[in-house]
């Protein structure tokens, strides 16, 4: 009992992590309606940058996010008109070639990671990375780590604001519009192509940070990304996909079963039960927690 | 559709190439099967360093010795994609196709535990120079030999250092991820930690690759005095970056292989420090060998200069699997190509071979459960001090005290 | 007049708590052409989707041939004598206009071959068949309409539900379809349709059923509808929207 | 017309029955039974992706299923391998039923996830059980023959794809299942029942998948969760299927060929440049779905009748979540 905050506390933390994994993959799903394979690798490839810009700069990690951000937000530019490419046209199964596609991609980025990156395993340094509170009251004590905490802020912060750009500005109003219908889009002048690719910038901007992040609270190494593309697969699947306002819930779920398991049942069944459990959920509401996946 | 049978004709033709008759040759051919691609390629490269490093080393030394002339060995490598079909197939190709004289084998047990009936069946001799798991010699496959011995011997020692510290270590908590080697790893602490008197508060096997900390804080609550974790390379890094975050400092923190390994240390800078390990042979152990390198800190010096990367056990094993044969060669003044019959002279052979070498004594077991596993040498218990992997037991070997209690992490 | 073909008791859909259909009713004799018509949002495709078992009923039933087949899927209706179009017409897309018809005709001839030749049959009816080997989604939109028509037709049905098979179409093509539908209706069948188009569904059919907001609000032949002040002002008035 | 196609099947089938006539080398032998594996692997998931629009990432569950059911008889009960083989193929058969019952309602990217938890889970599951070995798998009672594993593989593989040829291409079934992948709810109202034909498509993908599963375990004498039960199965049987041609039987079989023989010569004569094999792989991968869309089939000139629909004439959205417009209803 006396375990019960830590147990949330670290089902949050982990859930955070989740968030940032899934949420700009779940814009992006619900923008192109692309499952993008390659989203674990966006991740690793962001972390490894961030390795190496400190590497080089020797500056505060936290303080390199942004940078990381608008270098990998214009590759992520750059690469859309591709998938769009894929997409688009009369392409027989568009989301089975886009999966296939960014299947590909994410080999080559692993491929090409473990060439010029080898195959250890690395963690970016960061000052937050040590600090922790300890917090006690009564019978009930539970530490937070303050890097971890980082991650819950900055999850909650990225979360707040996609929230705001797609409710509160002309931008959003396209690219929820693009969401909804794509033809009705293009006819209310929604320039289609070119939002897609500020999304799919976004998106790759926001996963190169969160590989930052995850490098600063794990660690990082080539072969990292097919376990976080897994996750961001379950956690959208579990928010409905697409459906953005479901993925913190989803993800602080997630968190906080596997926290349950590792804690208090037998951790040997925690990944059995994560499964088992994401797997009944489509079962019941195979559009999500709350049936609202497109 | 002819199409698809020009393509296998093709197929056909590319794979019938390089068929061709076993020619005379001056040289030794010897396959390796290693990971060098897949899951475990940070592993399977360890062990082809080692394996280039004693293939260079006797080709500079002119060869082996066979007779009053001196033979060259030439590596042919075959990736098992860290799978173990695909290791199957790679020891096949190697032993049909490029007539191999003998193989060096792969990383993992679980690759090991394939190929050896496919060696079995051509009856070509393997030494692998890292499987660890002690299924493999359970088996008692004629043909395969290891120069690390099994770690639920190796796991063993370490505890048994922590049990003679003071004041001993009195409770522990003790789990693995759920892989051949992490599981092995922790049962031998488990059992090790009760035969040693120290209480197991909680005993896990975990998924592999998870974030842990839940489970940290769990132990945290328990507060043992040791924590003891089978894993593998990322999850070590991973779980003391969890125990540094939830501020939980145990008297002593116990990992196995990893723990040597360079990139440990690297990525986790201070943090790395005082944390056990298991070890057979470290770049700073007193050995004496008249082959090839004199002694340990010789051999790390000439890894280090052909690497740029510090030399662990498993690569340190893998050298020596190499000497194990060259030594049996030797004694048996086989030449290449050797023949059927020569090589099953050469497994006996092997299995007299009691040499000690610049990674100690190699001697293999030809009865019970570690048959044809390396039971000459004496399992070290390491530490990470000031970022230098220092044996601190058994005594004999000790090179430096151990530090314990750990100091906590913040006072760091 | 003979019994009823279908009987549309009390019929009632609702959505959430929004009532597409409600309190429903109505019948449709054998061999008659019936018009289904109403503004936008008036629920003549949810009525649709529920007598074709796309939807089951809230409340009331579905009688067919004497039987209730409320709820009954409708791959089962199929099998009792229901075909049906689709408005956003959807023929297969990847696969050619025989293999269409050839799907449907399995319903009555599981054998491929015979199945081919009824297939070929349709196709000479629906005049598709000098287009047999394209694919689906090559056809016009009136090709389409009239495979969609061929389809429902390869069914061997013995009544039909049509969901505004001429929207869409120029002139010619109109009275092209309008033709076909004639020339089902001489062979046997049984006509429930949907359309938009006044002049269309004022040519052909002989009742019509008027729905507005989801409730019967006229029913008779179409002179006498035409005249009704009720419809009129569900055309005119409110029912833009 | 189609016979000459039949005719020219059983021709190469023929010449495959005499390679082990020609080629005596066991290495080679093991190569080409490798590749009549992953023949069968491709053709087995295209029956599901290509025909019936379902991407399943759970196809390594069957495989694995089938060589864990396998082993188990074998090793723990002292079967013969033949009935534990077929009762490998059998569980897949009931592991499809039970999977499938629930999954296949799922549209699109729904079900390529939950398949893909599926597998996940079952290799979970098999790690924690102690009759399967655990994370240590289970070797195997040695036999080793090449020309046997040849021709069992060999023969399992034909008679699948012979089987799946009349009832996909001959018979009335793989039409069906085309009209379901095209379109679900249009095909209900052709009288088809689509959950119904989707469930025979997965047990009918899934039993020859675990047979072979069973074969595999037997030939290669050691399983172990890792290799059987990871996503190797699954995505390599995309690839294959995506470079070969979707929703024909002809594709999978030449892509699985092309890519394993590519992936296998790269691996024989270019083992230093292993890494360069993914990124290779991955730009062939991401290279064919935007420049070959239809496979290495597609852009061969067909004869006759085409086999799969070329690019134009392909509408979107098959496995898309639809827009159900027969439902807006008004």
């Amino acid at each position: 009992m006396e375990l019960l905050p830590q147990a949330l506390v670290d089902g949050i933390m982990l859930g955070a992590i989740y968030i940032i994994i899934a949420i700009g993959f779940s814009l992006v799903y619900g923008v192109m309606h692309v499952i993008d394979f390659a989203v674990g690798e966006w991740i690793m490839l962001g972390g490894f940058a961030g390795f190496y810009l400190n590497e080089w700069t020797h500056v505060e990690p936290m303080l390199l996010l942004p940078a990381v951000f608008a270098v990998f937000a214009v590759v992520g530019y750059l690469f859309q008109p591709l998938i769009h490419r894929v997409l688009s046209g009369h392409r027989g199964n568009p989301l089975l070639m886009g999966l296939v596609f960014t299947f590909g991609l994410s080999l080559m980025f692993r491929g090409l990671a473990q060439t010029f990156f080898g195959f250890y395993s690395h963690s970016v340094p960061s000052r937050f990375s040590n600090g922790s509170f300890f917090l006690q009251e009564g019978g009930f004590s539970m530490t937070v780590s303050s890097v971890r905490l980082a991650g819950l802020l900055y999850a909650l912060l990225i979360t707040g604001i996609l929230h705001y750009l797609l409710k509160h500005t002309d931008f959003g109003l396209g690219v929820r519009a693009l969401a909804q219908n794509r033809d009705a889009a293009g006819l209310m002048g929604v320039n289609n192509k070119r939002t897609s690719a500020y999304v799919y910038g976004i998106y790759v901007g926001i996963s190169a940070m969160t590989g930052v992040l995850i490098g600063m609270i794990l660690s990082l190494s080539a072969k990292m990304g097919p376990d976080y593309t897994i996750f961001a697969f379950f956690v959208v699947v579990l928010a409905g996909m697409g459906y953005l306002a479901g993925v913190p819930a989803a993800a602080f779920l997630l968190g906080i079963i596997q926290s349950f398991f590792l804690i208090y049942l037998d951790p040997g069944y925690t990944l059995l039960a994560v499964f088992a459990i994401l797997y009944t959920i489509l079962l019941v509401s195979p559009r999500g927690l709350f049936g609202k996946g497109v | 559709m002819k199409k698809a049978v020009w393509l296998a004709l093709i197929a056909a033709v590319a794979f019938a190439v390089p068929l061709r008759a076993a020619e005379k040759r001056d040289f030794f051919k010897v396959g390796v099967v290693t990971e060098l691609s897949g899951d475990l390629a940070t592993g399977g490269n360890v062990t082809k360093r080692g394996y280039d490093l004693w293939a260079e080393a006797v080709n500079k030394a002119g060869g082996i010795a066979i007779g009053g002339r001196k033979y060259k060995v030439k590596l042919y490598y075959s990736d098992a994609q860290s799978n173990p079909s695909q290791g199957a197939a790679a020891a096949e190709r190697l032993i049909t196709q490029e007539k191999v004289d003998f193989i060096l084998g792969p990383y993992s047990s679980g690759v090991t535990i394939a190929v050896a009936p496919v060696v079995e069946k051509y009856k070509v001799p393997m030494i692998t120079g890292s499987a660890e798991s002690p299924l493999i010699w359970k088996q008692k496959f004629l043909y395969t030999f290891g120069t690390i011995p099994p770690v639920n011997f190796t796991g063993a020692a370490a505890i048994q250092t922590l049990a003679g510290l003071s004041p001993a270590p009195k409770t522990a908590v003790i789990f693995g991820s759920n892989d051949t080697f992490s599981k092995a790893t922790a049962e031998a602490f488990e059992s090790a930690a009760k035969k040693a008197g120290i209480k197991v508060l909680k005993f896990n096997i975990v998924p592999a690759g998870q974030d842990l900390t839940p489970l940290m804080s769990a132990a945290k609550v328990l507060n043992p005095d040791l924590v003891a974790f089978g894993g593998h390379d990322e999850e070590l890094i991973k779980l003391v970056k969890s125990l540094r975050q939830i501020d939980f400092t145990p008297k002593a923190l116990l990992m196995h292989y990893g723990v040597t390994e360079p990139a440990f240390v690297e990525a986790l800078g201070k943090d790395a420090n005082q944390t056990f390990g298991g070890a057979v042979w470290t770049a700073s152990e007193k050995t004496k060998s008249k082959i090839l390198w004199k002694d340990s800190p010789t051999y790390a010096a000439a890894a280090m200069k052909a690497f740029h990367v510090p030399a662990d056990y498993t690569q340190a094993g893998s050298s020596a699997a190499g000497i194990a044969f060259q030594v049996a060669l030797e004694k048996i003044k086989a030449t290449p190509p050797i023949s059927e019959a020569k090589r099953a002279e050469l497994i006996k052979a092997l299995e007299g071979v009691d040499v000690e070498t610049f990674y100690g004594r190699v001697k293999f077991a030809t009865e019970g459960d570690y048959y044809h596993a390396n039971v000459g040498l004496n399992p070290l218990t390491i530490q990470i001090q000031g970022g230098k992997v220092v044996v601190v037991g058994p005594k004999r070997d000790a090179e430096a005290k151990a530090q314990y209690p750990m100091t906590p992490w913040d006072k760091r | 007049m003979a019994e009823p073909i279908l009987v549309v008791d009390n019929l009632t859909k609702n959505f959430g708590g929004l009532a597409a259909v409600s309190e429903v009713s109505f019948q449709v004799h054998p061999k008659e052409i019936v018009g289904l018509i109403g503004p936008n949002g008036a629920g003549k495709t949810t009525l649709f989707n529920v007598i074709s078992g796309y939807f089951a009923p809230s409340r009331g039933k579905i009688l067919f041939q004497g039987k209730n087949i409320s709820g009954k899927p409708p791959y089962v209706l199929a099998g009792r004598g229901i075909g049906r179009t689709f408005q956003v017409v959807k023929p297969f897309p990847g696969l050619s206009v025989l293999e269409n018809v050839v799907i449907a005709s399995f319903l009555r001839h599981p054998k491929r071959a015979r199945a081919e030749e009824h297939a070929w049959k349709v196709l000479e009816f629906t005049e598709l068949a000098d287009k047999a080997h394209q694919s689906a989604a090559s056809l016009t939109l009136a090709g389409r309409k009239r495979l969609e028509i061929g389809k429902a037709l390869a069914l061997d049905p013995t009544f039909l539900l049509l969901d505004e098979v001429v929207a869409g179409l120029n002139p010619t093509e109109v009275d092209h379809t309008i033709d076909l539908i004639l020339k089902l209706r001489d062979r046997g069948i049984t006509i429930l349709i949907v359309e938009h188009i006044m002049r269309v569904i004022m040519r052909i059919s002989d009742r019509l059923v008027v729905l507005n907001f989801g409730q019967k609000i006229a029913e008779g032949p179409p002179g006498e509808v035409a005249r009704d002040p009720g419809v009129v002002e569900a055309y005119l008035g409110g029912g833009e929207a | 017309m189609k016979d000459r196609r039949l005719l020219g099947y059983l021709f190469v089938f023929a010449a495959t029955l005499l390679v082990p006539a020609v080629v005596h080398d066991t290495f080679l032998l093991r190569v080409f039974t490798e590749a009549v594996m992953w023949i069968g692997l491709a053709v087995t998931f295209d029956v599901l992706a290509g025909y019936t629009g379902y991407l399943n990432f759970g196809h390594s569950a069957f495989f694995g299923i089938g060589a864990y059911t396998t082993a188990i008889l074998m090793v723990r009960a002292g079967w013969h391998f033949a009935p534990a083989a077929v009762l490998g193929g059998a569980a897949a058969g009931i592991g499809a039923l039970i999977a499938g019952f629930p999954t296949l309602r799922l549209r699109g990217a729904y079900f390529a996830i939950a398949t893909w938890a599926l597998a996940r889970a079952i290799q979970q599951l098999v790690l924690i059980m102690d009759v399967t070995g655990g994370p240590d798998g289970m070797r195997l009672p040695a036999f080793l023959s090449p020309r046997f594993f040849y021709y069992v593989m060999l023969g399992l593989v034909g008679i699948t794809f012979f089987a799946y040829w009349f009832l996909l291409e001959r018979a009335p079934f793989g039409l069906k299942l085309k009209a379901v992948r095209e379109d679900e709810q249009g095909a209900k109202a052709l009288g088809l029942n689509p959950t119904k034909l989707k469930m025979q498509a997965f047990i009918l993908s899934a039993v020859p998948t675990g047979i072979i599963g069973g074969v595999f375990a037997y030939w290669v004498t050691f399983i172990d969760p890792a290799s059987t039960l990871g996503d190797l199965v699954s995505d390599q049987a995309l690839v294959m299927v995506v470079f070969g041609g979707m929703g024909t039987l002809v594709g999978p079989v030449v892509g699985a060929i092309l890519i394993f023989a590519f992936k296998t010569a790269f691996w024989a004569y270019l083992s230093d440049y292993e890494v360069l094999y993914i990124i290779i792989l991955g730009a062939v991968i991401a290279g064919s779905v935007v420049f070959l869309p239809n496979g290495v089939l597609g852009v061969l000139p067909q004869r006759g009748r085409r086999n799969g629909p070329s690019p134009e004439e392909k509408g979107p959205g098959a496995v898309l979540p639809e827009t159900e417009g027969g439902n807006s209803h008004g």
